[in-house]
């Protein structure tokens, strides 16, 4: 299915959720949606069986600089078609409520981005750091990282 | 040992002032040095030929940089082990850690004993020698679940524990599948096991022939004593892919290397076993070594028996380089499905075939057909 | 389990083994099959293009910075500055082979071909500052002594040309007048780059 | 499985498994908690070689970041290479040389069968049989050699660029590619005879671990592990990139021949079958490697256009997905690394559950992990 058709599909089950698409020069294209929707936006996407995204192939945090964002790479095996999901978030406490029961296979990436962006996924089964040490200071991908000098007394 | 005493006093008239017990004591600890000394230097050499072996099957070449091609590589090893330092953990139960290397040594070293190496040449020719063979092995599992105790480990914990089960739940199919043997010659000694196995029939007097139960029991036999002496597919103690190194995971320096020693000291044994009841011992093929001199007599049988033990070490060490490790629970299963009942059968059926047969093996009746 | 499957089993065992004991039976008994290589006595030979330590060759480099510029690691240094005859001249140059990972794109884009992949590839040492490979065994201050003096000779050599030109000039001859205009130029730009070279080698004499 | 008698009051224990354990293929850390030898729960902890490669990325260029992806799954450098340059070559639209190409698919697929053979082989080791690693690490040697000549290098090739290849193929390496197809494929059979049908071996992985195949995909496996439940699904022939479609090979799946679909030995036997499919498709691609240059102009001061791009290509070990942002700067904005492994690991703690210790090492080996690429 074409991304402009599944984006007025969503455009119309959930309205004012669903804020944009991100055409030109995105590949695939993305359907932005507010993050309070995204949960059921993505049980829709996966369960629908006209769409039936079934694999969360990657989930990215980014940093916009001015904002956050999560970015969801969907793949359907059954109709062989592929979209991006985003959702932006302010830079003051992002969270975002999580996919990991739509998609086990968000646990993992959620994980890695709430480590190395900060970004909480609200109602995940297991949200802890998952490269860096637990007691690491910081979110080591965001553009205003400041790098330690220290860790535990040893030189960085 | 207090006959050849005797004989020794009499033989050498300054001994006649001695007491006797003090020239039987003298001899014990003369033999025992023999024997160990020959022990020391199988395990070193076995050792080495282990990793020839591992390097000739693994397509590479193997120690080959100290001494002539190698060979004096154990000696290295072993100054190796010797000088290494010795960590006892911090929170090992010190005296039980200390003891267990021992317990594991003197088992498989003890076995030794009663191994009929030739003619005349056995410690102590005990005429329940089987039996003593496989109580004095058991020894091992007590050091071994020491180690894996007192270790403080739970991975030593954890190859202790298998390996007290592997051992005892392979000791059954052991004494099972060695048992036609002793029916066979009707006693429970080594030697008398062997001479059973004499006469002019050559090697189709070997108990491995006598009839197909006991064709079957020499595999058995190989199967169960491997699983008891730890050896590949039957690792699991030491499984240095699950357990990093089993039971032995904390010992260094010397204490390590009397488990190395006693692994390759099981070895041996179980290659002995296997020669003395089913593959005819020293026995010589179409000759009696006992007519010759005792002196070539004995260098000839000893020569023979350790051909053919070697030979078991050797497939021993090709099994171990080809096969992988079994499951702990597929191990149980192993034991007590496959070879228990099948060793029960088997004894049946030799006792069935003594029988009937009056005790003539095949070859014996093939013999006696052509008179 | 059946009998049939109980027997199946033992027979599956006993094959597989015998299967597979035959494999490295084979490989045991034949000695054509190993494979290893007695290192330090034998060697592989090396195929061209292999990448092993860094060397440059100073004569032919111009310090253009591009290796500096495109290692990922950052492992190469240079020190230039520029000569009395424009050129840059190499102060120092300095590869960090405990830093570099051999990836080449240096070699990649030096235009002069001056930077190059040798075939070695044995170094140990006890101490991380042998892995850094200076290729100009000189010291960096004495070469920026020696340019500073150079392109102040130059300068000074250039001022007098313009000084006789100027003076030719006052003669009127019309045919070395726009010869002497350049070197009045570069007269003064030369000096422009001796006075920015001098302060900055002056204190690391000092040192 | 296990059962309890209060009579005889049993506790559960912690074991700590690597991250210095010989079969957690690197640094991985289960944290196990067991009865007896049954695992009741088993917790991954990765990150222990995490070096930030995704912010490395954010610092460097584009061409730059190319010996990066080497350090991203050392045992397939060439597959990560060539995904780096193909993303950015995406975002970027750039026409990329057919023989660049060609040369891409070839190292692409010889680098497969090399770290499959390390997967087999580190897997035979990880049951109990030393012997077979040998011989993969043997066999491997011989593709090492061959990108040794390529491309100067053993293990970390750089050998894509943006554009092409770093060099074309220098004389003899054809040929030399050829013998070793010649000489590598009875030893799949050699393999499979020594070790893959061994009894032990099979007992050892039929019916551990199953994965069903909406289970595979719900959690995101990809590659081997999801062909291995019986899911046909190969990015080379799903989403065809690259000259892939110009090959002829097929894609494997499980059979469950030995026990259930999806269990460990059907993942194993993917890869297996795998190697002879590439085998397959390099000898394809060296008969018929077209002449002409192998490198596309690319500006030095490589600028993409503003956008983003999410590439995955498939390698030894699953999908490669690079998301890549770019904002028309010299270095990549934000680059995201999707991993086999690491969404892999993801299934990790809920296959484990109540198998036995020794099946725990089974499962991180039939899942053929490589910790490099988990912690990027």
């Amino acid at each position: 299915m074409e991304t402009q058709a599944v984006f007025d599909m969503l455009k119309g089950k959930f309205g004012d959720a669903v804020v944009e698409l991100q055409g030109a020069g995105f590949s695939p294209a993305f359907v932005v949606v507010a993050p309070a929707a995204v949960k059921e936006v993505s049980r829709f996407l996966k369960e629908d069986p006209a769409l039936s995204f079934d694999s969360l192939m990657c989930l990215s945090g980014v940093d916009y600089k001015e904002k956050f964002a999560v970015a969801y790479h969907l793949h359907s095996l059954k109709h062989r078609h592929a979209i991006g999901l985003k959702v932006m978030l302010p830079r003051e406490n992002p969270s975002l409520p999580t996919v990991d029961d739509v998609w086990p296979a968000a646990n993992f990436q959620e994980r890695e981005a709430y480590d190395l962006f900060g970004i909480a996924f609200e109602g995940s089964k297991d949200l802890r750091r998952i490269l860096l040490p637990e007691d690491w200071e910081g979110h080591p991908l965001r553009k205003d990282y400041k790098y330690p000098d220290f860790y535990h007394g040893i030189k960085v | 040992m207090e006959a050849l005493a005797l004989s020794l006093v009499n033989a050498i008239p300054p001994l006649a002032g001695v007491p006797l017990w003090t020239v039987t004591l003298l001899l014990m600890v003369v033999v025992a040095a023999v024997i160990l000394v020959f022990a020391l230097t199988f395990e070193g050499v076995g050792s080495l030929v282990l990793r020839k072996v591992a390097g000739d099957i693994q397509a590479r070449i193997g120690p080959n940089r100290v001494g002539p091609n190698g060979m004096l590589q154990f000696l290295a090893d072993g100054v190796k082990l010797v000088l290494k330092e010795d960590i006892i953990p911090a929170n090992a139960d010190r005296l039980l850690f200390k003891l267990a290397p021992y317990f594991v040594f003197v088992g498989s070293f003890a076995a030794f004993v009663v191994v009929p190496f030739g003619v005349g040449l056995i410690a102590a020719d005990l005429n329940i020698g089987i039996y003593y063979v496989m109580a004095v092995t058991s020894l091992v599992v007590v050091g071994v679940l020491l180690a894996g105790w007192a270790s403080n480990n739970k991975w030593a914990l954890l190859g202790g524990m298998r390996a007290a089960s592997q051992i005892v739940s392979y000791e059954i199919p052991v004494g099972m599948a060695l048992i036609p043997a002793v029916l066979i010659a009707g006693s429970l000694s080594l030697q008398d096991i062997v001479r059973s196995q004499g006469g002019l029939l050559g090697i189709f007097g070997w108990n491995l022939f006598h009839n197909p139960f006991t064709f079957f029991s020499f595999f058995l036999y190989f199967t169960a004593a491997q699983a008891e002496t730890n050896q590949t597919p039957f690792d699991l103690p030491e499984a240095e892919s699950e357990l990093v190194s089993g039971y032995n995971v904390e010992y260094s320096g010397i204490r390590f290397g009397l488990f190395f020693l006693a692994e390759f000291g099981d070895m041996f044994i179980v290659a002995a076993l296997a020669t003395a009841c089913f593959l005819g011992g020293w026995n010589v093929p179409f000759f009696n070594a006992g007519t010759l001199p005792w002196i070539w007599g004995n260098l000839l049988s000893l020569g023979v028996f350790l051909a053919k033990a070697f030979a078991m070490v050797l497939i021993m060490m090709w099994v171990r380089w080809t096969l992988p490790r079994l499951r702990v629970d597929q191990l149980m299963r192993m034991a007590w499905k496959f070879l228990v009942p099948l060793t029960f059968v088997n004894l049946l059926g030799v006792s069935l075939w003594l029988l009937v047969f009056r005790g003539k093996g095949i070859p014996g009746m093939i013999a006696s057909l052509f008179g | 389990m059946g009998l049939k499957a109980y027997l199946n089993d033992i027979v599956e065992a006993v094959v597989t083994t015998a299967k597979g004991m035959r494999i490295t039976a084979r490989y045991g008994v034949n000695p054509k099959e190993e494979v290893t290589l007695q290192y330090p006595e034998e060697r592989w030979e090396i195929p061209q293009g292999y990448r092993g330590f860094l060397h440059n060759d100073i004569k032919t480099c111009t310090a253009c910075n591009m290796c500096v510029k495109v290692c990922p690691v950052d492992c190469i240094s240079l020190e230039s500055v520029r000569g009395a005859d424009k050129k840059m001249v190499l102060c120092s140059y300095d590869i960090n082979i405990g830093r570099c990972m051999y990836c080449g794109l240096c070699v990649e884009v030096c235009p002069v071909n001056s930077l190059k992949h040798t075939s070695g590839y044995e170094m140990a040492s006890a101490d991380r500052g042998e892995m850094i490979l200076h290729f100009i065994a000189e010291d960096a201050a004495e070469i920026k002594a020696r340019v500073a003096r150079q392109v102040a000779e130059a300068a000074a050599k250039a001022a007098e040309a313009a000084k006789a030109a100027e003076a030719s000039k006052a003669a009127e001859v019309p045919k070395p007048a726009d010869l002497s205009a350049e070197a009045a130029k570069a007269g003064g730009d030369d000096p422009k780059a001796a006075k920015a070279e001098a302060p900055k080698a002056a204190p690391e004499k000092k040192e | 499985m296990t059962t309890r008698t209060d009579a005889l009051p049993t506790q559960e224990m912690t074991i700590n498994m690597g991250p210095q354990h010989p079969s957690t293929h690197g640094v991985l850390r289960v944290i196990l908690t067991t009865d007896g030898e049954v695992v009741t729960r088993a917790v991954p902890d990765v990150g222990y070689l995490h070096r930030a490669l995704e912010k490395i990325g954010e610092r460097v260029t584009y061409a730059q970041y190319m010996p990066f992806t080497d350090r991203l799954d050392y045992l397939a450098a060439m597959n990560c290479n060539c995904a780096w340059a193909w993303t950015v070559e995406k975002l970027a639209k750039i026409e990329v040389p057919e023989r660049a190409e060609y040369l891409r698919v070839i190292v692409c697929e010889l680098n497969r069968i090399s770290s499959h053979l390390i997967a087999f082989g580190s897997y035979t080791a990880d049951m109990g049989a030393f012997t077979p690693f040998l011989y993969a690490i043997r066999e491997r040697e011989q593709v090492n050699d061959l990108f040794e000549m390529l491309c100067g290098n053993r293990l970390t090739y750089n050998y894509a660029r943006v554009g092409g290849v770093s060099g074309d193929a220098p004389p003899g390496f054809l040929e030399k590619t050829r013998e070793f197809l010649d000489y590598f494929e009875p030893k799949l059979d050699e393999y499979n005879n020594l070790i893959s049908y061994n009894k032990i071996f099979v007992h050892r992985l039929a019916n551990v671990a199953v994965i069903p195949a909406e289970e595979a995909v719900a959690y995101g496996l990809t590659g081997p592990n999801l062909r291995g439940s019986g899911v046909p699904f190969d990015l080379r022939k799903d989403e065809p990139y690259s000259v892939y479609p110009k090959f002829d090979f097929k894609v494997c799946v499980g059979t469950g021949e030995r026990g259930t679909l999806g269990d460990c030995f059907d993942r194993y036997m993917v890869r297996i079958n795998e190697m002879r499919e590439s085998v397959k498709i390099v000898r394809q691609a060296v008969a018929r490697i077209p002449d002409g240059p192998v490198r596309a102009k690319v500006p030095r001061l490589f600028k993409p256009p503003v956008g983003e791009t999410y590439f995955r290509s498939e390698c030894p070990r699953g999908e490669t997905g690079i998301y890549l942002i770019s904002d028309g700067s010299v270095n990549p904005f934000r680059l995201k690394i999707r991993t086999g492994s690491f969404v892999t690991m993801n299934i990790f703690e809920k296959v484990t559950r109540g198998l036995m210790i020794a099946d725990v090492v089974a499962v991180i080996g039939s899942f053929d992990i490589i910790l490099p690429e988990i912690d990027r």
